[in-house]
């Protein structure tokens, strides 16, 4: 297809605007600071209509079809979400209008905050973080912040081998080393690897519960006696709490700080990538460290507070993805508690169904009950010269999002699969039974699942090559290419 | 609600399947001890028609630009957003889709990605960009990253014409990352070169100013950006109000390295702050370096032309502790959305809102100088956005024009101690001429 | 703006290929003499920014449910629409084709509509119905032109409880149409079934009558379906409120051969009047009689089911004179909300919003009927609407109540003289408790 | 695809609403008046939601693609118009509340019509008609209420043979007698037969104007006198407007009254259906006749008037499609006078440019200069075998949506083209391509234009079974036809 550049019609206008109306001024800018070209595109409303629809026609989302992606909680975002957070004084106000007039949206943010408190257990929150790796970076700028102020220079964060990418990266942002902690043989942390790993150097472990092998960490709480025990925090990356949700609050596994995804467990669509949010909820000792401003009530008033003693500062200007947070907060009050835990109890049955029926054609390398999602292995079909990738490209022919691949690290040919409580028995059959085809496929026909995918706007591209040779902004003479 | 489909029915099925009795079974690894036992303490459930009511209430409890002249900016806009903009953008394929991982099958966000760091490129005059960043302040301490990792340098100087906001957040991330802020003075409302000159030493791993700065005012790029070559560092221009770039030369023509920024203005609405739209352009050499997802062209297997996430080895969640950054999650929507409407306005139609939005606001700054007691606090170009200086507390004046349905100008005494007394002023193509003059009259009448 | 895409540059080209120098020698087969010598005196066009402005203040000028507690129905219907009924309408492939000529091109819109077919014979108990009708009143007359054509009588008999305003323009087409219109008179609020014994005759094409009727009242369907049977007239059902049909038996169970009337209630806003959704459904036996378009299904070549266009032939495009109705262009999106607002709704969504309707409305009732002064005028069975006999000019009522942003009742005596002093009130699920107590309040407030 | 029906479960939701909330009443309706089973499916919002954006890839609209179905102006539809029309003192105003809450639609309605009128020349309009054959209809009632008034019983109605069938059905419709008049070979109206058709039984000729072949009756002056000699009325349809706005004014083609389709020419868009609008206009003569209630403005107040003297009375309840004149009243509103014209001049622009392009390839009747349409005619292709049926199918497998074909009658295997000025050049060119590679293929390859579509979600459907066998609504044994 193509790009909206090479659409472009020298003279074409998509707009009409007004005319200034005012007395014209000279433009008092130096000639040498005035733009003579501006290539952009040139284009009518039709145009750009048309080109916009034929892109979203190749794209996938939830509202296309099951999208198990795992880690990622691809749950269905309600349209409600959508229609209330574009009413006009939540998308047409000024992050800088006055306190007074604002009384809506820090009521909001008060509240979507205590009811975070009240899922999780912590004792206060900021919606600041933009997403969950803001959410980590904030998180571990607080502990570092903490452990200062303490006169402690530990300098160690352990994370499990299965933990997401964004916790080392997070880790090394903010100057710590990290130590990769293994996961046994169960699925899950290692004790023994932790206490050995463990000791006075030990800032911070990083742990995901459910981890991302969609395991509970059962021995969560002696996890945290261990790391209490050298003094180190226990920072919970909480983004799977979709499984969790009403069934257990991270504080009472021993969880110092976390960070929530809004984005995933409270249902505020992905937007293709983003926005997201990241709010990270702490416990009473590390509260004076929260970014500032944190919105406080006072007599019958919201009012953002800029004074917060031991604050790292901000990591965002304004006060978060607001707009997000308005999807967040009208979830769950539409939940309520009992909807909340029906949600988790319903992503777990999913996810071991769809587990169990998988088993039957793949590998399970860890044969657990599950929480939310799971992870499967390509390892038997790999043996037909079929990898993980050609099965995950198979699944796109068979109209279904493929699962997130090759993670966590720690499995072969890793397919980590999160059906999420918004998906029906039908649709977990349908998919099941395309997974059942294509291992039968990769028995008796694997060039089939080589090759795929067939039916895609395009075939199999080519990632290599992009590296190689990158191209990342339009030039006329690459439109060819 | 719950928004589960499957019915009592078919989770009875399930656990027939799983030779279960009760969900509860499969819970059984969370110790009893630390399991909730009583009911999470949540507002009872609302229905949609109760929600819409409860929160329509609390919306209209919010000031909504709608419904004033609205003359504040400082770092969000209040810009024109032709409707076609959400009518695409509420198209599900689009949001509700996550990172494009699977590119065969996400083609829709993966060209339009590839379109819109096209679109960042042209307009800020760099070679390469990625496809969002959280915001203006985060891709601002991102380059300041960049360039100290690039460099092996850990001083960051930045220009107190910088939006405050965003130095606090750098500040926020300096101290993590270990790198030291040096900030340097303004004269006259711009950043001040002499001082910049003095500061420069080795250890700067880069120089930052914001183009137009927080002023509104359209800092001396070249001189800045040369002094910053001299001296080895890199050039860091942020951009927050990009609108202007509809009239003014990009950065990348006065020599910046970096070019970051905050694109809310491009078809984004104010949200009361957020979600808006961070950006990273770049000079070809830095590529590789870039926080965050890229997209690039590429060819599938029958040689047709295709986008994929590229440069990987980049990102987190292959190079994990080495990565570039730790982003992960980003603001592809907001993203999405400049790209239409940059691809709607087009070439003509950024220049022409850009040129009103000067002109009104050259407009507007003559006019309040003309009343007794307002000045204008600096005599440099500037775009959109001027300081006043004002006869009496801007708090106060607020006050007065809020009660005529004005929306004043941002108080900088907030943020500069030494401009107690003045207002930052924003026009844009949504305040008329009217508007202008109300502002004018309601700024006067309030005098002795 | 003129939404013309093409460049003066690519005019010239079409220009040049067509030879012809300027766009006026294409015009010139329009004589001279009739060409228009001056611009169109119309206001001078407004860019987009202008427009929502604008209109948006015209449209702040009118009232707004969302700002009032409703209680005002009759005919029309302030009730809930779950929001992913307008994210789906919103589509662009729904909302910016047409009528579904090309069928394999169009499948989106025949199995919706073909859905839409089903619903509404579900709810109505019929066999077959069309894709829609300009609105209930249409369906109504052009049920009447069905029977008359095919009894080949020339009376209409209508209750004088149908709703006055379709009842205003039966008579408009029974006059252009040569058919004779005998109104049939009301007993405690429904309509006389003595009267309609009486009056019945051999010319009697059909007999018409409201279910829920005007007034909220439950007609006797079975007797009236009765007693037309027996006169060989057709039996014709009009439903004006269909959700009361989550709670009431279909008038197809009553023997209704045709049951026509307007779907607004279900899925779509209220518009000021307009554009609403008329349905008719039938009995097979009417099934080639009926007006407008239907789908069918069908198989494609390759064995496949499929929908289309079916019994064109009775159809204005093909049989021109001899069609059964001149209808062509109907409503189409709205019946595409009906049958999203139903699936979403769902067998227990209708009931329950049913069962709340008729909740609120009785208790409702009581309490005004509590209040000194106000009477239920009749007394018989009603579903969510009912007459309140005032002690003063409902007019007056209904002023006070709006200074209390509420909307008060319908005034019947506009079209009913001997009700001067009733109000239609109508109560739905968009009518909390609190907003009835205070309406009663009001009331009682009001009163000596 | 499955229908929505048979994707249901029992016992699904897909809603929550409040309680009732107030003391339960016992149902006073008789149990023989309550329903026992209400078969609606059972689903859940992320059913509903997949179903219907499926539903929506199965369908095109001129946001996918090219629609040059002609007589039906498948222009470009403006977004803003959606938003205007969505705004909620338009979407959320009750017909019935006061009129002095009602200013804003009423002066919108009272200004809409005095923009048609000063774009038709007319002296009054009606907004109540839905659609344009409502106009048709409500047009000829006035006629008829009209020649009553003045004792005259005149049963004829003039029709070309070239008009849409809704003329002849409207007119039959009004107890009209219609007289079809014969297109001459220049396209236009055959005078010598409207002289002699036309005498004193002549109540009306329904003239199209550029008819439906695109071309200008350029005698339209004679012609109506010719009916004015004989105390007939001329009747416009105004379906084709769009290739006159701000050329000529029906008024000074001596027309007495007319309707418009605001869904075509004035940009609403088409819903895959409607709704539409068919305002009428008349001159002064004819101006109490219109249907009550009319908008007057009184002082600074717009009013209903329910008291016209000769109304026909109502032909809708409350006032017309109202969200459907929002639409409109925008488009002109940004359009302006000027804008207007250029509506008419690149409509017809693109019309003659395509014409011209096609020609090369396929008969043209009435090879003259062409307004908004064109006719080209299938007969060459014929003589392969291949059917404008067949082209026309072919058309889809190459992303276009085909013209009107079979109309109008008088053309035989007749293609109706309508660009519209929405579309641009290089749309028109692919087009033109397109129908070009599918001449050649007729000569070359008949078997594929004839067994087309190949690519649509369905192959070629048989529009006879459905006749023979009408299956209207489902039935659960009917799912496995
Ligand atoms: C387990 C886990 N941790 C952290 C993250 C990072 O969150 P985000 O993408 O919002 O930055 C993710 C999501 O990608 C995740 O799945
Ligand atoms: C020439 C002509 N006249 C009348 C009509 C009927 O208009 P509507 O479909 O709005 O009833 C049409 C459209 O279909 C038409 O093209």
């Amino acid at each position: 297809m193509k790009l909206i550049f090479e659409k472009s019609v020298s003279g074409r206008m998509g707009v009409t605007l007004p005319k200034p109306g005012v007395p014209k001024s000279d433009l008092n800018i130096p000639e040498e600071y005035l733009r003579e070209d501006l290539n952009l595109p040139e284009l009518s409303e039709i145009d750009v209509v048309r080109h916009y629809t034929s892109l979203s026609l190749k794209n996938f989302g939830v509202d296309s079809g099951f999208y198990p992606l795992g880690s990622c909680t691809m749950k269905y975002n309600p349209k409600i979400n959508e229609s209330i957070a574009s009413f006009p004084g939540f998308r047409n106000s000024h992050p800088y209008q006055p306190e007074g007039g604002s009384q809506g949206a820090l009521q909001l943010m008060y509240k979507l905050s205590n009811y975070l408190c009240e899922i999780t257990g912590m004792d206060a929150f900021t919606l600041q973080p933009a997403a969950g790796a803001h959410g980590e970076l904030t998180g571990l700028m607080m502990a570092k912040a903490y452990l200062k102020k303490k006169g402690e220079e530990r300098k160690n964060i352990l994370i499990p081998d299965s933990a997401h990418g964004t916790n080392p990266a997070s880790s090394v942002g903010c100057g710590f080393d990290t130590i990769k902690i293994e996961t046994n043989r169960k699925g899950t942390v290692d004790l023994e690897a932790l206490a050995a790993a463990a000791d006075e150097n030990t800032a911070v472990l990083m742990i995901t519960n459910p981890n991302t092998l969609g395991i509970f960490e059962k021995d969560i709480v002696n996890i945290s006696k261990i790391v209490h025990s050298h003094g180190g925090l226990v920072y919970l990356d909480g983004a799977n709490m979709n499984a969790m949700l009403g069934i257990v609050k991270p504080r009472d596994m021993g969880v110092d700080m976390m960070h929530l995804n809004l984005h995933k467990t409270f249902s505020t669509p992905h937007g293709g990538g983003g926005p997201g949010g990241g709010p990270v909820g702490v416990r009473e000792f590390l509260k004076d460290f929260l970014p500032a401003p944190i919105i406080e009530k006072k007599k019958d008033k919201y009012i953002l507070n800029y004074d917060v003693t031991n604050s790292i500062g901000r990591v965002k200007p304004f006060y978060g993805n607001f707009g997000v947070m308005v999807k967040a907060f009208t979830y769950i009050r539409m939940l309520g508690s009992q909807g909340l835990k029906d949600v988790a109890e319903n992503a777990v049955l999913n996810a071991n169904y769809l587990m169990r029926k998988l088993k039957e054609d793949y590998l399970l390398p860890y044969d657990v009950v599950c929480k939310h999602e799971f992870v499967i292995s390509g390892e038997n079909q790999k043996k037909d010269g079929v990898s993980t990738m050609d099965i995950a490209k198979r699944l796109l022919d068979y109209g279904f999002h493929p699962p997130t691949i090759y993670f966590p690290l720690i499995v072969k040919e890793a397919m980590m699969i999160e059906p999420t409580e918004t998906e029906s028995k039908q649709t977990l059959d349908e998919f099941a039974d395309a997974m059942h085809k294509i291992a039968e496929e990769a028995k008796t026909n694997p060039d089939i699942v080589k090759s795929a995918p067939h039916i895609t706007p395009t075939r199999r591209l080519d990632g290599v090559l992009a590296a190689r040779k990158p191209i990342v902004k339009y030039k006329p003479s690459d439109s060819d290419v | 609600m719950n928004f589960v489909p499957n019915t009592k029915k078919e989770r009875e099925e399930m656990m027939d399947f799983l030779g279960i009795s009760s969900i509860t079974e499969l819970f059984e690894d969370v110790d009893a001890g630390i399991r909730n036992k009583d009911d999470l303490k949540l507002p009872e459930p609302m229905s949609e028609i109760e929600i819409i009511d409860y929160l329509g209430e609390l919306s209209s409890s919010n000031h909504n630009m709608q419904d004033f002249a609205c003359f504040l900016g400082a770092g969000a806009y209040y810009h024109f957003i032709p409707s076609v903009v959400d009518h695409l953008l509420l198209r599900g394929e689009f949001y509700t889709s996550y990172t494009p991982y699977q590119a065969e099958m996400s083609q829709g966000m993966l060209q339009s990605i590839f379109e819109f760091q096209s679109m960042i490129c042209e307009l800020t005059g760099m070679d390469a960009a990625n496809a969002s960043m959280y915001d203006g302040a985060s891709a601002l301490s991102e380059a300041a990253i960049l360039a100290a990792k690039y460099t092996e340098k850990k001083s960051i100087m930045i220009s107190k014409a910088v939006h405050p906001e965003y130095r606090h957040v750098l500040k926020t991330y300096a101290n993590a990352f270990g790198l030291k802020i040096l900030e340097t003075e303004m004269e006259n409302g711009l950043s001040d070169i002499k001082d910049i000159k003095t500061k420069l030493n080795d250890s700067c791993a880069c120089v930052i100013v914001q183009f137009p700065n927080f002023f509104g005012n359209i800092e001396e790029l070249k001189e800045i950006g040369d002094l910053a070559h001299k001296n080895d560092s890199i050039f860091v221009t942020n951009v927050v109000e990009p609108i202007s770039l509809g009239l003014l030369k990009p950065p990348g023509a006065f020599g910046a390295d970096v070019v970051v920024g905050e694109a809310q203005a491009l078809g984004n609405p104010l949200n009361y702050g957020g979600p808006h739209l961070g950006f990273m352009a770049t000079k070809e050499e830095f590529l590789k370096k870039i926080p965050g997802r890229i997209s690039g062209l590429t060819l599938d297997t029958s040689g047709e032309r295709g986008f994929i996430l590229t440069l990987q080895t980049r990102e987190q969640h292959i190079r994990r502790e080495r990565a570039t950054s730790n982003i992960c999650t980003n603001q592809a929507l907001n993203a999405l959305a400049a790209t239409i409407y940059l691809a709607v306005m087009g070439k003509h139609g950024l220049k022409e809102a850009a040129e009103i939005c000067y002109q009104r606001a050259h407009y507007a700054s003559k006019k309040i100088s003309d009343v007794k007691g307002f000045e204008m606090r600096f005599s440099v170009p500037f775009f959109n956005e001027f300081l006043i200086e004002c006869p009496k507390s801007p708090k106060e004046i607020n006050r007065t024009l809020l009660s005529k349905n004005i929306l004043g100008g941002f108080e900088v005494g907030k943020y500069y101690e030494e401009m107690e007394n003045c207002m930052l002023l924003c026009v844009t193509e949504m305040n008329t001429k009217s508007q202008i003059d109300e502002l004018v009259n309601a700024i006067a009448e309030g005098l002795p």
